[in-house]
């Protein structure tokens, strides 16, 4: 048990620190789930590669700083802490990056880790259909070999960002006798492919920032196999563990949130503290925000040292999903009769974007597995309860 | 000790709920958020035509000033049905709110038959401007606005003011800031009338918004009934999940013990009763936890689906989460409670319920 | 709508309030869970019928007063007002009395109920089985007919003060192949029989009010049986609705409980309002006990008035185990180091019964059907949710 | 940046976990509760002494004392192990906090060589009145008690106090009034230090309640998954229907995230860190707050038979219930934490976390 960082870490932590006082745009960029905002987030995120900052994980060789996942907390709250952007590059670099490093031939890497890294290439995720959410084995979209090429028909949904983006990456059917889990392939596929209709879907706040993405006799060739055909179950589990969680839901973000909670209510108190249980609320807020980073960085440092995560990692999901509906629902309370108002406004004063977060932080308890899910996977397989 | 309601409101509150269903269907309330600019106005003021048509806004217009001379009680089924089907607080606010201010004023204040009877008529919306709101809702779109000034009453004509439009998560909600002058001409009441003029107006406005948050409670559970039936994963309606069975079995206990305190109160406010606004803050904090409770849910048991614009959900969910600190927040609220009931002297325990 | 009482409500309430404030014992009787405690409930109910308060909502001819739901909510608020004691009766004049004047033979009525108003019958229930809990159906203790006697074998549990009681009542298994609710007869059986041996539950208080019941070749005469052979699971049924759990769980408990601890809050209020959430936690408590009660009111305001009962009424027994379990957490919290005290200690002063109370809350959300089994009926009953 | 423990500091934990599963099963602990008469005295010295063999009074005393000098964060793994098992108080108030105490006073003071030494040999108890503490754990069977006098610290002797003693929910714990009479042969540390080293022993005490309510929860768990797993209804195990996963899967979502918090503060604790106060504060309340849902869980996925004596739930479930306000209730470690964070200057948000 040592709880300090090293004089090395505490120097990356400087280095970070300095390069995104310089860098950060000074004016919050357009929500990326609008068409202009995601080109804002894309011009921003070349720039931090640019600057060395994109994919501090990433092996040296790729591009990236090969930083273990203590450094990678390091960088997140100095990103965090600096104002910066969202990652609109995610799904690339999070996600697919490092199954591409995986699973993927040297030509493959090649060809696509540069262009994924310079932000040429922006990547969608394309695993949930109409029929398939949390039961992610239920997929029913078919990629059927023919010579050289898969023929894709079917149905994508809940697609992030697909308008605008290059690519996209998920499994299919590519054999049709096959059930569940079997018989499913990892590929990747160019989205302005004949065939390919993507099609906008609103969500709470009422920008599209999800699509669905049909396929009509979509020919992919088959070179954009990504690990064996009828292998794309092991490709996609084997990265959508621990790691991948933790890289899309930063304890930073959290601690951020709570601080900028702490400040609101203390803007407020007089206000707030008629009701004798906000408080209390804010209280949690920073309590739960702590316990996040700490157990974030506990489950890290045991990684870092060659430990193996267990299925106790099953419980972060529920974690921050309630924290951060907490957070803002407390938000909301501070706010009071100011809450309903949409920021842009002439009386909205002092309101800031707490109703677009607290509309984001509703989805948390559904996605990446319903919190109910989840529930049961860790009565199940942490608790050894009876199927 | 009878809680039942007569068949004759019994029959109204059915006949207002299938207008509104034929009237007022989900996607009439789309086009009314989204498309301000086209024919929005003319389905307004169709829908306005046809709800006058009901005798809507007669309600509790005296009988001596041509309307039904109806209570408090009645409300609390009509405001159930407005929040079922998300009708806009212009309704609710003319009707009712407005309707007790102007009631309220002597017989011999002009503005009180002239109002009152083209309320009844149905063709005038009245904003009502009292100081527990921060805006005024649908200000902009009044012909008539009630103001406060000093505990005053004035009655200010739509063309007298200025105003300023801010958007509600509610997309069918328009707050507004008012600016205007008040003068003796305008005065109406005098701060002594004012004051319980504007008393009288906070328990309604409390009351109408909790009983608009039970109906969009029921409308929300519903709707995911409804969704959870149909929809199915791992090969089963997933509304047969346990899970999912409890999160609306739990709204339905909220709801079911909201009920007869929204009840209570508006019947103790009817009566004069001097607790009356105890039980008003008590039916605003029941009915606001079960929407907020009814939106999380229903939220959670649709899934993905429950995060998009798409899904009827969000419509009713945003309406309660705007009427949810509407006419005092919930600190408003529970102090009126604490200082009602906290205290020594207070009658608490069995045999205190009812006067 | 007319929330009211009529005057001669009015004057049923003074007549209860004078003859309670006359006889409620001055000094708090000794728990009814021991022997002594339920001589003392017995004679106190005894008192209670001569008095001719003993079963206010039975039949004038057979010793009541033919109250009316609305009439028994008042009776039941001034005999809660008054702090008289438990009702050590109420299996007997609640569950069985109403069944047996509405299954029981003319001559079953004459031999039973009026030995069970007076208190010289004393009667236990005898449900539930070590397999039978929450699901009743799955009731297995045989009672195979052999001429004009049944004999029985097998284990009743959770048998409400057993120990003490002259009868027991339940439901047996008359027809050894069926299955579910089929095959079940209401027979009453005396607990002083050959056979019958009773063993002693201890609760969470160390106290054992409940017992274990087994049946070891006990011979019961067939006159004994309460309605049909086989048809119990109707008999049982009937009753088992509203009223019956209204007889229980009298609104005016958890209204005097609210009162009581809006009395601790008071005079413990300095110490109390350092935890914000306490003031909060205790107007919480006082709506929902007014919540129940006005809920309650309603319900029998439609029933007095000719209406049915709804599967609505699902919904009572979660909401008030809820709030009993709430209302003494938060005493527990506002007593806060006293709270763990046992109230004979020599420095427990002010702690009150609470913690037994609380003890006692934490059985609410599991007897009389578990709250959640009572979840998923209103899902399917109320809701119409899939089964 | 490391979280982990050493592989002495885990074998240690392992050998009081075997060590405890043997000697004080659930089977001791009823006859402790029940048994006060017959031979529940020599059950204890029994026991007594083979906690003393394994060195456990030993661990913090400084090795110049004769112990093993070690820290706060070693306890943190031990007073889980107290917790799971249900020791009784008198073992974590001595070997912990009467030793932290203690080791905190001049080497010139003869109280301390003196005790200390006795207590690492593991033969005498020691009780400690902290005025956060309203009565004093076990003072009735110690051999010195450590008391607290306008801040100074006063070691009496157990032949000079008079005790009352309170039944606490938990049988296993008795809560004593000591009456006693200062006097400057009892006085071993002055006001200024008396007070650093009563800060010292308020956040130890609920540092050691956060510890063993953790392991405490841990029990409650492992004592319902394997009653779950038996138990049948409708033909099927109760444990896989989805609402009992729920309740003790949310148990386990607040377990995870206390562990933590729960270490971090110890450290702080060891390190002398400023903000230690306010961790150990987060500490007892979220341990609080995973045990207080274990019990509430617990009780409620055994069913009826949570209710009774008979079930071991209970017994933990009590003693859970009576650490939650030892040692600072919860509106005492709230403050705590809202006097340190909830103010303009403190150093929240992220890269905050740790020194």
């Amino acid at each position: 048990m040592d709880l300090k960082y090293t004089p090395e870490q505490i120097a990356f932590r400087q280095e970070v620190r300095t390069w995104m006082q310089a860098n950060v745009p000074k004016v919050p960029l357009q929500d990326f789930d609008t068409e202009e905002g995601f080109m804002q987030h894309r011009a921003w995120e070349k720039k931090l590669n640019e600057g060395g900052w994109g994919m501090v994980t990433w092996p040296r060789e790729l591009g990236g700083r090969s930083c273990n996942l203590i450094e990678w907390l390091i960088f997140e709250e100095e990103y965090w802490r600096a104002g910066a952007p969202l990652r609109v590059n995610q799904n690339g670099i999070f996600l697919l990056g490092p199954t591409l490093m995986e699973y993927g031939t040297d030509e493959q890497k090649k060809r696509f880790l540069p262009r994924m890294a310079s932000c040429e290439d922006m990547w969608a995720q394309a695993w949930s259909e109409p029929g398939a959410g949390s039961d992610m084995a239920a997929i029913r979209t078919k990629a059927v070999r023919d010579g050289d090429h898969y023929v894709i028909n079917g149905q994508k949904t809940w697609s992030t960002r697909a308008r605008w983006a290059d690519w996209g990456f998920g499994l299919f059917r590519t054999d049709p006798e096959s059930e569940r889990h079997h018989g499913l392939s990892y590929i990747l596929v160019p989205l302005d492919l004949p065939g390919i209709t993507i099609r906008p879907i609103r969500q709470l706040n009422g920008l599209a920032g999800f699509a669905e993405i049909f396929f009509d006799d979509v020919k992919v060739p088959v070179e954009n196999l990504l690990g064996k055909e009828g292998g794309g179950w092991g490709v996609a589990m084997a990265t959508a563990g621990f790691e991948r969680g933790l890289m899309l839901r930063s304890p930073a973000r959290y601690q951020e949130t709570a601080r900028r909670l702490v400040s609101l209510y203390l803007a407020n108190r007089e206000e707030a503290d008629r009701d004798a249980s906000i408080r209390d609320a804010v209280i949690k807020a920073w309590m739960d925000a702590e316990a996040y980073t700490l157990s974030t960085y506990r489950t890290a440092s045991k990684l870092v040292q060659g430990g193996k995560i267990g299925p106790e990692s099953s419980t972060n999901k529920i974690f921050w999903s309630e924290l951060d509906i907490h957070m803002h629902e407390t938000a909301m309370r501070i706010l009071g009769p100011r809450a309903e108002l949409l920021p842009e406004g002439p009386d909205a004063d002092g309101v800031g974007n707490w109703l677009d977060g607290f509309l984001f932080s509703l989805a948390g308890p559904i996605y990446a597995g319903s919190n109910e899910i989840q529930r049961n996977i860790i009565a199940e397989r942490m608790l050894g309860m009876p199927r | 000790m009878d809680f039942t309601f007569s068949e004759d409101q019994i029959a109204f509150r059915d006949t207002m709920h299938s207008f509104f269903a034929k009237e007022l269907p989900v996607e009439t309330i789309r086009k009314l958020w989204e498309n301000e600019a086209a024919d929005a106005s003319s389905i307004r003021a169709d829908l306005a035509g046809k709800i006058a048509e009901q005798g809507l806004f007669a309600l509790s217009v005296p009988e001596d000033f041509g309307g039904l001379g109806l209570s408090d009680v009645d409300w609390v089924l009509m405001t159930q049905e407005l929040g079922y089907y998300g009708v806009t607080d212009d309704v609710v606010d003319t009707a009712y709110i407005a309707v007790g201010i102007l009631a309220g004023l002597p017989d011999d204040q002009p503005v009180k038959a002239e109002w009152l009877g083209r309320i009844a008529e149905g063709g005038v919306r009245v904003a009502v401007g009292h100081p527990a709101n921060r805006l005024i809702a649908h200000a902009d779109r009044a012909d008539l606005l009630l103001l406060w000034h000093n505990d005053e009453v004035h009655a200010v004509p739509a063309a007298s003011v200025q105003v300023s439009v801010n958007s509600s998560v509610d997309l069918g909600r328009r707050l507004c800031r008012v600016n205007w002058t008040p003068s003796p001409a305008t005065r109406i009441a005098d701060a002594a009338l004012g004051k319980s003029l504007w008393a009288d107006a906070l328990n309604r406005g409390a009351l109408a918004a909790a009983g608009q948050m039970l109906g969009l409670a029921q409308r929300m559970v519903d709707i995911s009934i409804a969704y959870t039936a149909e929809r199915k994963q791992f090969g089963k309606p997933i509304g047969s999940f346990q899970a999912v069975k409890h999160h609306l079995a739990n709204v339905a206990v909220k709801s079911e013990f909201s009920r007869p305190v929204l009840e209570r109160a508006a019947y103790a406010l009817a009566e004069g009763q001097s607790q009356a606004g105890e039980f008003v803050s008590h039916a605003k904090l029941a009915c606001g936890e079960a929407a907020w409770l009814a939106s999380r849910s229903g939220i959670q048991v649709h899934g993905a689906m429950g995060y998009t614009w798409e899904v009827d959900l969000q419509i009713f969910m945003k309406r309660a989460w705007a009427l949810d600190a509407a006419w005092g927040d919930r600190a408003v609220h529970k102090n009126r409670i604490a200082d009602g009931y906290l205290r020594a002297d207070a009658l608490l325990g069995a045999g205190n319920t009812f006067n």
